[in-house]
């Protein structure tokens, strides 16, 4: 049982794109003092310091972020990078959350960063295939897309699913990513637009798929006890849950679903005492349109083989009864592999705060994060509250 | 995709060329690639010859490569179910993405995956084709 | 104020060295099941997995081992890798410590693993180099023995050093190598062996420099409470404490001792409530021969320009006053850099049960663990005991 | 060493090979490289041009490089101290390791680092050279 709770009490995010102009450790020194000024904290203030990134290593030759993330605020705190692919930025969230409840941080920053566009588009694909199964799939030729078109193939056996539902989810997510200002695509598109885009894995289209980005986002947790000292309306952590799964996806029970995402989920919403009938809006893990249909279901936001339906209806836009991706998603805000996870919590810390402008949910007070490592080898599921939970 | 040495291919090679996995002593549930403990809690495993013929789960066609795969594309990939009961990911060969079924029979077979950028060594490795 | 205490109740470790026959996940799933056997519990008695690794993406195209480590056995909890250069293993140690104070968790399987020998040596000291700050020291040419040979040399000159002084580290870390079974070199050497070995690094020889080596280990934590259900003699956490630094050696005040040593060294001290004196052993960070001779002073065994003697009087033998390196050190059991930090653990908590054989501490008592990464930008510092702290 | 892109070597071209890092506006200490947060609390800077002049406070001799480096091997690295502050580590160019001392004052010089492996593109920076 967790004792100690804990809340968000600043945050920080780049511009998410092509940042030709900075580099890993600006992205991340910018998101850093960005949160620590939302936080109107000091430095010092900070005991712990997490970073999720994937692939330092791969395209800048940089591995080890603890010492960069610490030594930017000029700190000797404690300070670890975390890695779970796509979900690298919520396993440092969720290691934030474990420091402070453990008792050994009150006060404890978050980072999320990658910086991609360095490297070739070829480069990028060799870099990403290290989050699935090199040896099973990396050797076979497999690719990201390869992998979420074969769940897509999987899942419209199963259940049907037609072009155009698959392809609303893109448009809608576009239409949240020109209402957010720090998104990569800030642009409405048309389903005419997805369908004519260049196919990358059939049924998968270039508009189907999220893209290169750089970006860093960073959050200041806290000790619930002494939030209300820095922030007037702090966003409380009211449950987290993470599950794992084979890196290959051909090992897994299910090929149209991602059971750790149900197994995630599960835990966050006995943590947090909710039932999905609660919740006001969502950020899911939409690498790809058919893993945002995947993540509806699988977190019960409808049945099986529903979500479609219900993406086609508009009820997924900000405005709509179930909110899904108000940032723009991995689609339309990007995709910094290890900034997402920690970008999903900006985001809905923001609208819980009524700080979300023209994509703002109306009375939001339950939000809640998904975040996917790889084709489902690691799923984190974050609640957070308004109130103290 | 990264390039694998001499040394990981000469490791490699049962599993991945004679499509050997293993079973369970103590349930006979079998593996492939072999698994070092079972969910029954054995971890005592006899060496598992499998037939390779199978039936086709999912596929297709990889548009966008990574780097040593760039100049064959565009090829098919698919998860493949093995008669003896393990799923597996795989190159599809011999077929057009078009004139392939979901539940399709489909058989291994051995071939040449790619050229060593470097070197020039040659990477084998075992894909499927349909069985019409 | 941390209040849950943890104990360690089983450990496995593969053996050291080239060990051409296994990959990454076979000598991971090889410390697993040695592990949880040694603690006599079945899988499913695991809470979390925490692993850490610093090259899988550069050396095997293996990034995200969280899923690898979890599927081995068959599990879908929360699975999480950890990198801090060289010191990840024990990174991933204080995550699964963090884990059970919170609360979140009651049992935690905690690995380190590298797989080093698969790829040429340049290409492990350009992979190596990941752990420096790319930006001013990778691209600069500098290389992990050159930036111990700048601080060998700042602190000659600070102190002064005799060549035998240094060396008499390497043969008593081979001495000590010679009598553990799972070591990489289980030979001893002579001075003049070193002496006559091939300069790296000037005044670093090829025998003052640890090895590249494939390995992991494992170790079982579990909630204190519950540890004598399951072990007889489980060993306990008394305290821990991780600090950082700059990634560029240049940038930090001192050049010729590690600071964030002292600084881990003082929090974990102080939470165990121990001062140096209490100390029957020490696995310290000799990556090189001047790492141990930095540690010594950096965790007060001695002090500043002291530490050369007390290794030259044969002090620091298994046998002698102050016992460093029972288990080789990383010069002559191995640095597989992500299984280290574990295997010092493995190694002080076989010196508490009085299973270390031919190199067993009498009645020791209380052990230290101090693990670095790069030149010194994290470190961690543990102190074990045998009782209850 | 990972090889650097040309938008890499773009982005890091004033610091590197200029010797431009930055001064805080509150305090007037000077960074090398450029700071975004002083110690002071300060988080407005102005960008400080360095003299290149400073003391070598530690060096040694490469004998096994990575990668792109292994073809000027043995080379000489050292940390210098900016007369201006900061520490900075370079390789020490035109002396052999045996002809410097520590303490001794050093200059910078712009020169060529190495070829790209791929595309043959030269790579420049600062090193440090001996004043006698
Ligand atoms: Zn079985
Ligand atoms: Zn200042």
């Amino acid at each position: 049982m967790v004792e100690r709770k804990v809340a968000v009490i600043g945050v920080g995010i780049t511009r998410f794109g092509e940042v030709w102009e900075k580099g890993l450790r600006q992205l991340l020194a910018e998101a850093e003092l960005q949160a620590l000024a939302d936080a109107r904290i000091n430095p010092e203030k900070v005991d712990m310091i997490f970073t999720g990134n994937m692939c330092g290593g791969e395209f800048a030759g940089q591995e080890h972020l603890g010492g960069m993330a610490s030594s930017i605020l000029n700190l000797n705190v404690a300070s670890t990078r975390v890695e779970g692919a796509c979900a690298s930025g919520s396993l440092a969230f969720r290691q934030g959350l474990m420091a402070i409840e453990s008792g050994r941080a009150d006060m404890v920053l978050v980072n999320g960063v990658e910086k991609m566009t360095d490297v070739s588009t070829e480069h990028v694909t060799t870099g990403l295939m290290g989050a699935g199964d090199e040896e099973w799939e990396g050797f076979q030729g497999f690719t990201f897309p390869g992998l979420y078109a074969l769940m897509a193939k999987a899942y419209m056996n199963k259940f049907g699913l037609s072009r155009k539902q698959l392809a609303a989810v893109a448009v809608k997510n576009h239409f949240h990513g020109a209402r957010n200002p720090i998104a990569q695509y800030r642009k409405e598109i048309t389903l005419d637009d997805v369908y004519k885009s260049m196919m990358v894995a059939e049924p998968l289209t270039l508009l189907d798929c999220s893209p290169i980005t750089d970006g860093a986002a960073s959050v200041v947790l806290c000790n619930a006890e002494t939030a209300k000292q820095y922030c007037e309306a702090p966003v409380y952590v009211a449950g987290s849950g993470q599950a794992s799964d084979t890196l290959a996806l051909a090992e897994r029970s299910e090929l149209h679903h991602v059971k750790a995402t149900r197994l995630a989920k599960t835990q966050a919403f006995a943590q947090a005492k909710i039932t999905v009938k609660d919740l006001d809006l969502v950020e899911v893990h939409d690498c790809f349109t058919i893993a945002e249909i995947m993540a509806m279901e699988d977190l019960g936001l409808c049945g099986n083989g529903k979500a479609g339906r219900l993406v086609e209806q508009g009820q997924t836009y900000f405005d709509g009864k179930t909110p899904v991706n108000t940032s723009g998603g991995l689609k339309a805000c990007g995709h910094p592999v290890g900034a997402t996870g920690v970008k999903q919590v900006v985001e809905v810390v923001q609208q819980l705060q009524g700080k979300a402008g023209k994509r703002q949910v109306k009375g939001a007070e339950i939000g809640v994060t998904h975040n996917v490592g790889g084709s489902g080898a690691t799923v984190v599921v974050n609640v957070f509250k308004r109130g103290l939970p | 995709m990264f390039e694998e040495s001499a040394v990981i291919r000469w490791r490699k090679y049962t599993d991945r060329y004679r499509l050997i996995g293993n079973a369970c002593k103590a349930c006979g549930e079998t593996y492939y690639p072999a698994k070092e403990q079972c969910p029954c809690g054995g971890k005592e495993f006899a060496a598992q010859q499998f037939s390779g013929k199978g039936r086709l789960l999912t596929f297709t066609e990889v548009k966008a490569a990574p780097e040593v795969f760039e100049s064959k594309t565009p090829y098919v990939i698919g998860i493949v179910k093995l008669d003896e009961g393990p799923k597996v990911g795989a190159q599809i060969c011999d077929a057009n993405a078009g004139d392939l079924k979901i539940g399709q029979r489909v058989e291994a077979v051995f071939r040449k995956f790619y050229a060593s950028g470097e070197t020039g060594v040659l990477h084998y490795g075992t894909k499927f084709r349909p069985v019409f």
